[in-house]
């Protein structure tokens, strides 16, 4: 027997779900049990590596045995283990969504690209490497693009083939940049570039060409054109992953340049994040008010919270790790709540037949859970304690009062009244009785509690946020320390 | 220079000389058929005086027989699809033409 | 590097010209046939710039996949357009100066940045003829991609997989009449077949030593299954369930088997030294047929029906 | 015998070029079709000299690929676009 503390978690997180999303695409009778045991074996190995990294601090693993430049390393530190706690947690709840949501001819499709996509956003959230990076990245991209089209019919086709030209625009961008970095420097491997790198033409080029890409896949105002269309359109679960994990994902690879090439720079770079985040925040929560439906209300408040993570950038330094602590949890509370409200959203358009808000039709008393999972996940996205989305906007607000960014500080708290209006729009029409009443179809259990538990999560995030932190804290990613 | 290289340089100027003739062809022949004929004489015997000019200086056998193969296939090949496009274009009424 | 004399400078400077000018003609190009046409030419003219950058392996996957597959996909999908899409306007006009502008601006900046590069880039050349000895195989292009950064194939071949699985997810096959084959088109592609398997086989086995290797054997045997499909061969009768997707995973599978069992000895993907060359090429064999069939079905463009499934 | 191939693969690229002007020009699928063959034959005569004059064996293999494969295009074409053209 293997002593637990030297089974290579780090490397089974990629391999396990490769190796399932092979068995159920040949044998696709398989697909959901390899699917649902895939995902909990999934859910021990982020524990097991949880613990490895608490025990050996940082994760590193030079593949094939190659040590870089030559080769790939893996490597893994607090930002890490928090990104792929977040698709574990997400992952778990849309598997058990997805179990009962897809019928047989979908679901064929469906598992295996959801298990590429696990292991593709395990492998990218384990990369130090910025052509391993850009290739998840594209492992990513393409599995969303065709969960997007999974639904068929002409909106479904029409949201993946704008995802599809966004996504290749982002991916290819970025790429360019990273053969600059690589024909400049020799290598393309983020440690050693941070010590090589220097202050030149050919260095601003290249990250502005990585940031560009990267931007215009996390969807930072005004790069969103993509987002409503494409989160909307999809299938519930998908809409879920989408908003959730994969924004996250090219986030986590700009902040993880920002941090290791971009910030040493210096530059007013981060300040005109910082508005861009702002501008966000406004534009994507007033388009979310006036939305009649209620996915794409949803999905224009993914837009306005992406904002959020970037007004972080201009505080950043001279906030220090505490203001980055601030910015992961805030990707983590988001993705909770933001996959319950697309679940939840799925559930009252199967419920319904339709997504319009003003006919929600006392879906209090007659899809409670579901409503439930809506409303205590807008109490996250609006920031109000004691969520976890609190946490995060609280730590946000702080340094800004404190740097005197008034500006910033004053957007920050019209978003989050903004965002309450429009969750309270939503719940209000749920509690009233409407004129139209279509026959209702029956929800699964499953599917309502995997709303609800992600919801009731997100809340919960609110009480753990020191014990996060520690975590957080291994391998140091943000430099510095607490300030 | 050795009389082969001088064999060389001449059969590569006329075959260079072909391929001048193919493309003036394709451009100022008044249609499809006509082009067509300009056409086969580049990759026929354009190709093929090139292939014996470099068959020529080659280092060894193996690479005379390379050649031969690739000028071989590029004239199967050619054949054939100046045949499929030919009858194409006439059973969709393309017109041959007359003075 | 030897001398760059006048005559080399002068081709290289009508080649980059040539390339940029059929690119600006082929956007342009109301006419969807003409720019097929002018891509498969622009696939051609890459693939000599290949050579000239000193790059036989990319030139080969160029000439294979740009010359073969990539004209035979455009067309069959042009195909499939209904008439009226092909003369319609492809988008208006208005406010495409301001992406023109802003494009230029874009290439004048990386024109100014890629002329302030380093002449001569530090690279990882060398270090790749260090370990070259210890990789299994004497083409470096090969080393890196099955061994030194094995990894990073690996993923690509999953990336291969999504594609397909993007494509199946649009639905599954809709029958088309087809025109009964002549004798020549029969003769041709009786001709071809044999070669273009053969020419795939020795490009593989070519891999270990030369510029070739999976990845341009693959296109090369998929070219040949285009070819038998596009004359009429049932090819889609055969290619069927099981057999089909076992066929189309075996590259992924091999390399996810040999990841798993290198990972019993705790180090992902290093393989032991002396059986380092019989595992890339078991490696570069499960990968070609893959690939292979991969570019096969994506070019059908559909999911075969598989026996039970009604029509 | 260098400057010669140069030469040579130089004329065949200026050639290649300004055979575009019958692509461009059409007028029918056929036309364009027929140009875009006589690309594939030049280029294979261009790859076969440059192969000479810079002892790059791989550069044959490059040619051989484009002999072979210039016909999966063109097939290509007679079986889908030649037919399609038929309904219009």
């Amino acid at each position: 027997m293997v002593p637990s503390s030297e089974i290579p978690w780090g490397a089974l997180l990629i391999l396990l779900p490769l190796a399932a999303a092979i068995l159920c695409f040949v044998w696709p009778k398989l697909a959901v049990v390899t699917g649902v045991v895939t995902m909990l074996l999934l859910t021990l190995a982020v524990g097991g590596f949880a613990w490895q990294l608490q025990r050996e601090g940082l994760y590193q693993h030079a593949v094939g045995g190659w040590e870089t430049p030559l080769g790939i390393g893996l490597y893994g530190d607090g930002l890490s283990l928090l990104m792929l706690a977040m698709t574990v947690l997400v992952g778990l709840a849309i598997t058990l969504y997805a179990r009962s949501y897809f019928n047989q001819k979908q679901a064929r499709v469906f598992w295996p690209l959801w298990l590429l996509l696990l292991a593709a956003l395990n492998a990218l959230f384990l990369s130090a490497d910025i052509f391993n990076l850009y290739i998840t990245l594209e492992m990513v991209g393409l599995a969303a693009v065709a969960l997007v089209a999974l639904k068929g019919g002409r909106d479904a086709l029409n949201g993946a083939m704008r995802y599809l030209l966004a996504t290749l625009l982002g991916s290819l961008t970025y790429l360019l940049g990273v053969a600059l970095l690589y024909h400049s420097y020799g290598t393309v491997d983020l440690v050693l570039l941070a010590e090589r790198i220097d202050n030149s033409p050919v260095v601003w080029a290249a990250l502005g060409l990585m940031g560009a890409g990267l931007l215009l896949k996390t969807a930072l105002f005004p790069l969103h054109f993509w987002l409503p269309a494409a989160h909307a359109s999809a299938p519930a679960p998908i809409s879920a992953l989408l908003s959730a994990l994969l924004v996250k994902a090219s986030f986590y690879i700009f902040l993880r340049l920002w941090l290791v090439l971009f910030a040493p720079l210096g530059g007013d770079v981060a300040l005109l994040l910082g508005l861009l985040g702002a501008v966000a925040i406004l534009w994507g929560s007033w388009q979310a008010l006036r939305q009649t439906r209620l996915k794409l209300l949803v999905a224009y408040s993914t837009v306005a919270q992406i904002g959020y993570l970037f007004v972080a950038f201009p505080l950043a330094a001279a906030a220090g790790a505490m203001l980055w602590n601030g910015v992961s949890y805030l990707m983590l509370s988001h993705a909770l709540a933001k996959a319950a409200m697309f679940l939840a959203a799925g559930n009252l358009l199967l419920f319904g037949g339709h997504d319009r808000i003003a006919e929600l039709d006392r879906a209090v008393q007659r899809l409670p859970i579901s409503t439930a999972a809506f409303a205590l996940a807008g109490v996250s996205i609006m920031g109000v304690p004691p969520s976890g989305g609190f946490i995060g906007k609280w730590l946000l607000l702080e340094a800004a009062i404190e740097q005197g960014y008034w500006l910033l500080a004053a957007v920050m708290v019209v978003g989050g009244l903004l965002a309450s209006a429009y969750i309270f729009k939503v719940v209000g029409y749920a509690f009233t009785r409407s004129t139209a009443t279509p026959e209702p179809q029956s929800i699964p259990m499953g599917m309502e509690w995997a709303a609800l538990l992600l919801a009731i999560a997100s809340i919960l995030l609110g009480f753990t946020a020191p014990w996060v932190f520690a975590l957080l804290g291994i391998g140091d990613p943000f430099g510095g320390g607490a300030p | 220079m050795s009389a082969s290289d001088y064999l060389s340089v001449a059969l590569l100027i006329t075959g260079a000389v072909f391929f001048l003739a193919g493309t003036v062809g394709l451009l100022r022949f008044p249609d499809l058929y006509t082009r067509l004929h300009a056409l086969t004489k580049a990759d026929n015997v354009g190709l093929g005086l090139m292939i014996a000019g470099l068959a020529l200086q080659a280092e060894s056998w193996a690479v005379v027989g390379k050649l031969l193969l690739i000028w071989g296939l590029v004239l199967l090949a050619g054949a054939g699809v100046a045949h499929l496009i030919a009858s194409g274009a006439l059973k969709q009424g393309v017109r041959p033409w007359k003075k | 590097m030897e001398k760059v004399t006048l005559l080399i400078m002068l081709f290289d400077l009508l080649l980059g010209l040539g390339l940029l000018w059929l690119a600006w003609q082929l956007l342009e190009s109301r006419n969807l046939f003409k720019a097929v046409v002018l891509f498969v030419a622009f696939g051609l003219l890459m693939a000599l710039a290949w050579v000239r950058l000193d790059a036989p392996d990319v030139a080969l996957a160029e000439a294979a996949i740009g010359a073969g597959l990539t004209g035979a996909l455009l067309m069959a999908a042009l195909a499939k357009l209904p008439s009226r899409d092909k003369s319609e306007p492809l988008a208006d006009e208005k406010g495409h100066w301001l992406l023109r502008l802003a494009l230029l601006l874009v290439a004048a900046g990386l024109g100014y940045v890629v002329h302030s590069l380093p002449e001569s880039a530090p690279g990882l050349s060398a270090e790749i003829a260090n370990n070259l000895a210890s990789s299994g195989v004497n083409n470096p292009v090969t080393a890196v991609l099955l061994n030194f950064r094995g990894y990073d194939t690996l993923l690509e071949l999953m990336v291969l997989m999504l594609a397909l699985l993007g494509v199946w997810s649009l639905g599954i096959e809709r029958s088309t009449r087809e025109e009964p084959v002549g004798p020549v088109l029969t003769t041709l592609v009786q001709f071809l077949t044999p070669l273009l398997i053969l020419v795939a086989a020795y490009l593989l086995w070519a891999g270990a030593d030369a510029p070739g290797g999976a990845f341009q054997a693959g296109a090369v045997l998929a070219a040949a299954m285009v070819l038998l499909l596009l004359a009429g061969w049932p090819l889609q009768g055969l290619l069927t369930g099981v057999a089909l997707r076992l066929m189309l995973v075996a590259g992924p599978a091999t390399f996810v088997a040999l990841a798993g069992l290198t990972l019993l000895d705790a180090q992902l993907l290093a393989y032991p030294p002396q059986h380092a060359g019989k595992l890339i090429l078991l490696l570069e064999v499960a990968a070609t047929l893959s690939i292979a069939v991969t570019l096969a079905a994506l070019f059908l463009g559909y999911r075969p029906r598989t026996n039970k499934e009604p029509g | 015998m260098d400057m010669l191939y140069l030469g040579v693969a130089f004329f065949l690229l200026l050639n290649l070029l300004a055979g575009l002007w019958r692509v461009l020009r059409g007028p029918s699928a056929a036309d364009r079709m027929l140009a875009s063959q006589l690309f594939g034959t030049t280029a294979v005569a261009i790859l076969l000299l440059l192969a000479e004059r810079f002892a790059t064996p791989a550069l044959r293999d490059v040619a051989l690929l484009f002999a072979l494969l210039a016909a999966v295009t063109a097939v290509a074409f007679v079986r889908r676009i030649g037919s399609s053209h038929e309904r219009q």
